[in-house]
């Protein structure tokens, strides 16, 4: 199908290119934006940049403009030095909300989504997307891709081989895990590092605990500040993590024992499953494209990856994603234009087309499945659309800088390599920004 | 006076051996002692090893790169091609158009400022003037001076110039963004040029520029005929650190081009390589090597001025 | 824009360059008197120093003023964020990494410089021998931080070894060892890393000024029958103090502002943050711009004691 | 027009303890060859490069012509020099070297290359004129930095001991090509130096200096014949001038036994405890009945065309050893001893005190 | 034992089309003093530097004693040495710079202390100890230089022109001070110089150059009366000997009217066209009725103890300028004519093709 389209607050007028053509219908309430350009600025880089690219093509026929896309791997850092300077961007896929919010009301230069968006999102995506886009209740960004971090990566036909059944609790879970470990495998394989971003994997780690051990509504307490950081809510949490994590037993399979996490880059944390020296591995839908040339990634495959089961029903099914959100800096015609595209269906299955190799999914729910090549960018698709999910975003990102960029990734580290909860979660506390 | 003696050859001389062939060494034992041979040998290979490391993985395929070391390579060999041949194609931009950026970005931002560091330094090594001791040092305090502190004011100068000066960076700079970089690099470089230079000119003796005053030199002709020649050495050697300064920033690209992709230089395409997640160093030591090519051609090229005795035979003393 | 029009551009801007440069030059070389010379000294500095006015200098300075403004700098808050850092034992341990920083790098990366360049020079593969030196000056960071991976990766003793020295020990049949995780070796492993970069560096203008030494010193040296060591220590040193002392500062320098190194091995965990990490963690990732500015600042007072220590240095040569 | 005045002109080198020039007072005319002689480092240098404006004048003035140069830059004093150390540019030929201070002048290229190529060939570097000075002899250095002065018509030249380290033929040959070119050019000359003979010969006027101090200003001859003190005395002929100490008696200086004859200007003043001053060449020898000096001969120089006899007199007062030039040879051998004597007119008396010449 | 020998020593500067020297055999005995003298660029730096091994030798052996030194590194060879260009350490003080070989020698630092002082007092540098050498005069540096060498008690000494910076006394003094100290230590010494008193009062032997090549070796006498071609005819003696083209004719040598006397061996051997030489002190003035040879002066240079009188003959194979020394003073003048002659014994007489002497 096909609805959406732009609002007319975002039409530039004229007569569109793509008038008459039939994939262009939709895109012609645009108008003419021949010789206009967008720039968009991401941190979505080589090889993930050329599916993205390829998306675009289509508004680009149909209404004449050009989008000139910039991916870089220093986005973050540089995003902010652009806005401050005077030289930013059309338009950043900015993909923590915390950081939507610093530049909000740090800077002032994001302007708000136009009208033909917000009905896109509130036809698309649940109300808590939607809230990720928002601050002092005004709307400024639309959801773009997204994942499913609750993911356990494992091996099926180490599995079938080993009789092994994809677990559906976490009880079940820690029961594969001994099962494992008393064949002699180091059940988990983990690693954390990430240059700047050492930590990282450990807050989501945490988060997913969080979700499953004192529900969502707290999470987002935890999430807002409004219970502290070292509650002893967020303490059980994290011994959950440390039930796995800081036991030489279940960790780290393939590597070393629990300080080697520490070390561990996260990109090669989840290889020793191909070697049958590790089961199970915690990660992100993402790490799809981690796997080496070759490896199949299906069901019956080399590798894929099952929900991280809950450790009750209470909760439903806690599902903690991330995604990127389409923050504008300018309200020229041909910007709205295009950011209203990005926000249609029409764009979510674009996307999914250009990306054959798989890789991308949106929460976007118009996406048709059928439309995603890989079995895993299919399942995260059925995870994001499953009735009895409960979305939360990854919390990190949501926090501010000095806790979601800095101090939560560090503490985690040094949690990893021996400081003991109560330190660990006292000190991210504190570093909490009072104003 | 009729004085014209022939030469009285005694008659048992050999014809002369002919010219000998080079500057010979011997002489000039040096420190090429065996120890010392030694020493330089184990540094050389320990210095070497790593990168060594970095270019044997870029030979090997990616699978092996991530699971086992490099020096098993030499144990069961297998090498591909597939890196570079991914690196050289594998994007929508052409790798030449990088390279050309690079040069493009690279040249002025090297010749800018040695020249300018080179008049200033001269000026404060050699002429007289008020207050000359503390410019200097303060030019070479702001060595210190990170490049991250001063990206955001000098990118809201570049965008908004005073004095209605043309815009210099965003949608409608000139020149395309190459002018913020050039200027920005010049700026970053001079500190520490200015230092270098003065302090190589110090050692050129004073009577040199003393015999080209009393010659009827001024300034500008003693600084061009007399110090620039000498300081050839200096020159390339800082010519050649701020060529790959520059070859390899990231940063000021990053900030100053203005998101301006027509002039990004290589090192963008190559942070790139690392992928979205950092996951490809395969890729990324085979674009490493890439990427060393020119500065390393750069160096060899450049080592010729670093020449012995520069000064020789001009005083005594 | 198309490569003959950077061409172009580049031409355009290196004729206008020196061709503005030559002007200026030519005009002022014509004056006479006390104020031609005065127009001729500013003609010499004053791009230089305009550009580094502009560019560093009001930079720091709002640095500076930053430093007491809070996270988002929309108010003062005086000492504020000093008092953060001061109080801060992480922060502690930063100042006191960044002090062993500065203290090794520039004194090892010199000496390292220093002796390989006096033990090549006039050796017969010099080219080639300073080359090996010179190519991790050259190898962009990003290659560097592969490169580094590759020696210092950990695995357990039995797994298959990434780092080449952890292999080493493997094969020895020693344990495997964390090194960039042990405090607080893993600083010294680090700085490893940058003294591996810089003494090339080192090596390329010691040699340079090795070069410099009038033979005839050498000789007399020679005769007074000075062994290769003495020529070293009484020759060579003495004659290129000067060398040294830039080499040293400029290391040192360079030191006090190197946080890639760190950001991308450790991202400061483990114990190994220094200052300028922090700095742009601070200023960059936290968006605590305020601390930021402070940590900057602290930067620049660190440089202090180069400054003055060259100075002096200065005063003793102006009178030798 | 280019005289060339020094008024108090001081010179203290910061850091020293005093000054290397602590006022100088000298006066050289238009075209005037003036030769700077004294001992190592009394400041004969400094002076020099007062006048190129290589060292700042602490205080005093200078004037080339009427023009007051304390303060002007070196390039704009039109004056050549030849330093004592060559200061050569070792980056340029010897031809370059030569016509770099033409080039500056903007000379066109032929007429430059004409005068280097004149200069050279005075100066027996022809076959050199494309080495660099690195690959050249001490001496060959030296004339380049000669051939660097010369090429130019400058209004003054200065000369630091340009031919020290050329052979006695090439001096010669250099010294009168010098002394030629300065008078054909009339160009005012500042030269310092070492060699006797070269002050003699060269100089119109010869400036004595000590401590930075001007001791005599005079024509060689007068210099030679009429020292005013016993520095100047001591200072200039070689081997210096025999130096006696002697008492005045009755109109005669009293040495031991032999009285010394007097002129009658030193008969009349001198009293007391005088200093009488004999040179070599003044002594006649006698025989021993005719109440000369007796000198047992130590040492005989023979230098070829003369000897230089060196005795003791054994006689109070006169010094370790008394220098006697014999012409012809072999008439004098070591262990001889032989009496000289000397003229009323060959005398010169000094004041044992202050040194001040009392003789005519 | 340090007899020095070359055999056949070669020193080819790279990059030069002929060889700075080409082959040296020269012998010097133990304890001797040599004198190396020849014009600038002769190689005599390039000699001493082989000696002491800075250059290298491209073929032939150099002996000291009997152990070939050819390849021995200099600081095994034990030779002191005093730079043409002083070659001082500029950041080493005066006192470090002459005791730096003793230091090197592992000396005692009382020990050095007491003979840099006693140097320093020979080269009066006493007040300059603490000084570097950027903050001396020439002259001051040149005798850091010596002082250098002479705190050494070496194998031999080589010394480059070390007093060409010094004046008239401080060189005389300091040259006995030389003379004294190598006769006392009888060190070998190769002594380098221009000047010719310096050459002919200070050297057992004095080796003559020119062109790379030996021309004579001898002592300082037979070198002025007897030398061995017209090219050490003309180099030693300053001002150098009257070389005129003459024609043989009846045992006689005759210039124009002029019939020069010649000796017997001389008469004998000569035919054809022969150049007769006459030192400038050999000429005796006579009358113009003796028939001596007719000198028109046109310069008359004094140097106080006697004038040079430079006059041309007219007569055809005469040199443009023939030198007289006349004794005395004011006796000759500009313009006048003077009749000189001399005695068969003053003589010399040489081939006009070989340029070998043919007189006894
Ligand atoms: N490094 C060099 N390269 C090429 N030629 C050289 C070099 N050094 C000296 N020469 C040449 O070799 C010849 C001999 O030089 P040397 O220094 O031995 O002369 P010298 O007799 O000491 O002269 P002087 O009395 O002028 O010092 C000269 O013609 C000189 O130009
Ligand atoms: N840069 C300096 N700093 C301090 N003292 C100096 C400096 N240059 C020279 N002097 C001193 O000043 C005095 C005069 O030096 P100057 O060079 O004029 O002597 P000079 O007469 O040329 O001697 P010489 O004949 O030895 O060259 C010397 O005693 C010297 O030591
Ligand atoms: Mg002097
Ligand atoms: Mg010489």
């Amino acid at each position: 199908g096909c609805g959406g389209g732009g609002g007319d607050d975002a039409s530039a007028g004229g007569t569109s290119p793509g008038e008459g053509k039939a994939e262009c219908e939709g895109l012609t309430s645009f108008g003419d934006l021949s010789g206009k350009s967008v720039s968009v600025y991401t941190s979505i880089i080589a090889p993930e940049d050329k599916a993205q690219k390829e998306s675009y093509k289509l508004f680009e026929d149909c209404t004449g403009a050009s989008i000139k896309y910039e991916g870089s791997s220093e986005f973050e850092a540089q995003l902010n030095v652009r806005v401050q300077g005077g030289n930013a961007p059309d338009i950043a896929y900015i993909p923590q909300p915390g950081l939507l919010k610093t530049l909000v009301q740090d800077t002032g230069q994001v302007v708000e989504a136009p009208s033909g968006v917000g009905e896109n999102v509130d036809k698309f995506w649940g109300e808590d997307w939607k809230a990720y886009g928002t601050v002092d209740d005004k709307f400024y960004a639309a959801p773009l891709g997204a994942n499913v971090k609750s993911f356990v990566w494992y091996s099926p036909k180490m599995f079938k081989e080993n009789g092994w059944k994809v677990p559906t609790t976490w009880d079940d879970m820690m029961t594969l895990s001994e099962d494992m470990a008393a064949k002699g495998i180091k059940p988990w394989c983990a690693g954390i590092e990430s240059g700047d971003a050492t930590g990282w994997v450990t807050t989501d780690w945490l988060e997913d605990a969080m979700l499953r051990e004192v529900g969502p509504d707290v999470y987002d307490q935890w999430v807002n500040h409004e219970i502290p950081f070292d509650d002893p809510q967020v303490e059980s949490a994290l011994q959950l993590v440390g039930s796995i994590l800081k036991d030489d037993k279940m960790v780290n399979g393939g590597i070393g024992d629990v300080k080697s996490i520490a070390t561990t880059a996260f990109q090669e944390a989840g290889l020793p499953i191909l070697k049958g020296e590790c089961g199970l591995h915690r990660q992100a839908s993402f790490y799809a494209a981690q796997w080496p040339e070759g490896t199949k990634v299906t069901e019956d495959g080399d590798v894929f990856a099952f929900y991280l089961p809950t450790t009750s029903e209470e909760f439903g099914q806690p599902v903690l994603g991330g995604g990127e959100f389409v923050a504008a800096f300018a309200d020229r015609p041909e910007v709205q234009a295009f950011q209203t595209y990005l926000s249609t269906d029409t764009w979510a299955n674009e996307k999914a087309k250009a990306t054959p190799g798989g890789g991308w999914v949106s929460a976007n729910k118009g996406l048709d499945i059928a439309n995603l090549k890989s079995p895993i960018d299919k399942l995260s698709a059925e995870t994001f659309q499953d009735p009895d999910a409960v979305f939360r975003f990854d919390g990190s990102d949501q926090m501010p800088g000095a806790v979601g960029a800095d101090s939560f990734w560090k503490q985690m580290t040094a949690w990893i390599t021996g400081q003991d909860d109560a330190t660990t979660l006292g000190n991210i506390e504190k570093s909490w920004p009072s104003s | 006076m009729t004085t014209s003696t022939p030469t009285i050859a005694p008659a048992q001389i050999e014809p002369p051996t002919g010219p000998p062939k080079s500057a010979a060494a011997a002489a000039h034992g040096g420190l090429t002692s065996r120890i010392g041979s030694a020493v330089a040998l184990v540094i050389a290979v320990l210095w070497t090893i790593p990168t060594f490391g970095l270019l044997v993985s870029s030979f090997r395929p990616e699978g092996e790169v991530k699971t086992n070391g490099w020096w098993n390579a030499f144990t069961n060999p297998s090498f591909t091609f597939d890196n570079y041949k991914s690196v050289i194609t594998g994007s929508d931009v052409d790798l030449a158009t990088y390279f050309v950026n690079s040069f493009v970005i690279t040249i002025p931002s090297v010749l800018i400022p040695i020249s300018l560091a080179t008049l200033a330094a001269y000026a404060f090594a050699w002429m007289d003037f008020k207050g000359r001791h503390l410019l200097f040092v303060a030019v070479f305090a702001l060595q210190i001076v990170p490049i991250q502190v001063t990206m955001i004011p000098l990118l809201k100068l570049y965008v908004n110039p005073p004095f209605g000066l043309p815009q210099l960076a965003g949608a409608n700079a000139v020149g395309g963004g190459f002018w913020t970089v050039w200027l920005s690099h010049s700026i970053f470089a001079l500190p520490l040029a200015i230092y270098l230079m003065h302090n190589f000119m110090r050692e050129i003796p004073g009577e040199l520029i003393e015999s080209a005053r009393v010659d009827g030199a001024g300034h500008v002709q003693i600084f061009t005929r007399i110090m620039l020649p000498l300081l050839t050495p200096a020159i390339a050697a800082f010519g050649i650190f701020q060529f790959l300064w520059v070859w390899n920033d990231l940063l000021v690209a990053l900030v100053f081009a203005g998101g301006n992709l027509d002039v990004s230089p290589l090192t963008v395409r190559l942070a790139a390589l690392a992928g979205q997640r950092g996951e490809d160093w395969h890729l990324l030591s085979a674009g490493a090597f890439v990427s060393l090519v020119v500065p390393l051609i750069v160096f060899l090229a450049g080592q010729r001025y670093f020449v012995r005795g520069l000064l020789a035979g001009s005083v005594k003393g | 824009m198309s490569t003959p029009e950077k061409f172009l551009n580049l031409l355009f801007a290196v004729l206008l360059f020196f061709g503005v440069m030559g002007a200026i030059l030519l005009l002022t070389q014509r004056f006479r008197s006390r104020a031609g010379e005065r127009i001729q000294v500013a003609a010499f500095v004053l791009p230089s120093l305009l550009m580094v006015a502009v560019g560093l200098l009001y930079p720091a300075i709002t640095t500076i003023v930053q430093s007491f403004k809070n996270r988002s700098l929309t108010e003062f808050v005086g000492f504020d964020n000093y008092q953060a850092i001061f109080t801060d034992p992480a922060q502690l341990q930063v100042l006191r990494n960044t002090a062993i920083w500065v203290i090794v790098t520039p004194v090892l990366a010199t000496a390292i410089g220093l002796v390989y360049a006096v033990l090549i020079d006039r050796a017969r593969f010099e080219k080639f021998a300073k080359t090996l030196l010179f190519l991790p000056m050259a190898i962009s960071l990003v290659g560097a931080s592969i490169i580094w991976k590759f020696v210092y990766d950990y695995k357990a003793t039995e797994q298959d070894q990434l780092g080449i020295l952890n292999a080493i020990l493997k094969s020895f049949g020693v344990e495997t060892y964390r090194f960039l995780l042990t405090e607080p070796w893993n600083t010294l492993f680090l700085i490893v890393i940058f003294i591996w970069v810089q003494a090339g560096f080192a090596m390329t203008l010691l040699s340079a000024s090795i070069k410099a030494i009038p033979d005839d010193m050498i000789e007399a040296a020679k005769l007074d029958g000075a062994s290769a060591l003495k020529m070293f220590r009484f020759i060579t040193i003495p004659s290129i103090r000067p060398a040294l002392i830039v080499v040293l500062t400029t290391i040192s320098i360079a030191t006090l502002k190197v946080f890639d190194i760190v950001r991308t091995s450790t991202g400061g965990n483990f114990g190994t943050s220094v200052l300028a990490n922090e700095f742009y963690t601070q200023s960059f990732r936290a968006f605590q711009q305020g601390l930021g500015a402070a940590l900057g600042t602290l930067i620049f007072v660190l440089v202090l004691p180069i400054v003055v220590y060259n100075i002096r240095q200065m005063r003793k040569l102006e009178s030798r | 027009m280019a005289t060339i005045t020094f008024k108090q002109a001081q010179r203290w080198y910061p850091g020293a303890d005093k000054p290397a020039v602590p006022g100088i007072d000298l006066e050289i005319h238009d075209g005037e060859f003036m030769v700077l002689v004294g001992p190592s480092g009394c400041g004969k240098s400094t002076t020099l490069r007062m006048l190129a404006g290589l060292e700042e004048v602490n205080s005093g003035q200078i004037f080339i012509g009427d023009k007051d140069v304390t303060k002007l830059p070196p390039k704009d004093r039109d004056i050549a020099m030849v330093f004592q150390n060559y200061a050569l540019y070792p980056h340029m030929t010897v031809a370059d070297n030569m016509g770099f201070a033409l080039k500056m002048a903007k000379m066109k290229p032929e007429e430059r290359k004409k005068r280097v190529e004149e200069a050279a060939r005075i100066l027996n570097l022809t076959e050199y004129l494309e080495r660099k000075p690195k690959a050249l002899s001490g001496g060959q250095r030296q004339r380049v930095a000669m051939g660097r002065a010369i090429v130019r018509n400058p209004q003054v030249f200065c000369m630091d001991e340009p031919l020290s380290n050329l052979d006695a033929k090439m001096r010669v040959q250099t010294r009168t090509d010098i002394a030629k070119l300065q008078a054909d050019l009339g160009v005012t000359t500042v030269y310092v130096t070492h060699d006797q003979v070269e002050a003699m010969t060269m100089g119109d006027r010869v400036a004595v200096m000590k401590d930075g101090y001007l001791q005599q200003v005079d024509t060689p001859l007068n210099l030679y014949d009429r020292p005013v003190n016993l520095f100047v005395a001591g200072f200039i002929g070689s081997p210096q001038m025999n130096l006696m100490g002697a008492t005045a008696k009755d109109g005669r200086a009293v040495i031991g036994d032999y009285a010394v004859p007097v002129d009658e200007t030193a008969a009349k003043k001198m009293s007391g405890d005088v200093v009488v001053g004999v040179r070599p060449e003044a002594w006649r020898q006698v025989g021993p009945e005719e109440g000369g000096l007796p000198v047992t001969v130590t040492v005989v120089e023979e230098l070829g065309s003369d000897a230089f006899v060196y005795g003791t007199s054994g006689v109070e007062g006169t010094p370790n050893s008394i220098i006697v030039r014999v012409s012809g040879r072999d008439s004098v051998h070591k262990g001889d001893t032989i009496y000289v004597t000397t003229d009323p007119r060959s005398v010169h008396v000094f004041d044992a005190d202050s040194g001040e010449r009392l003789s005519d």
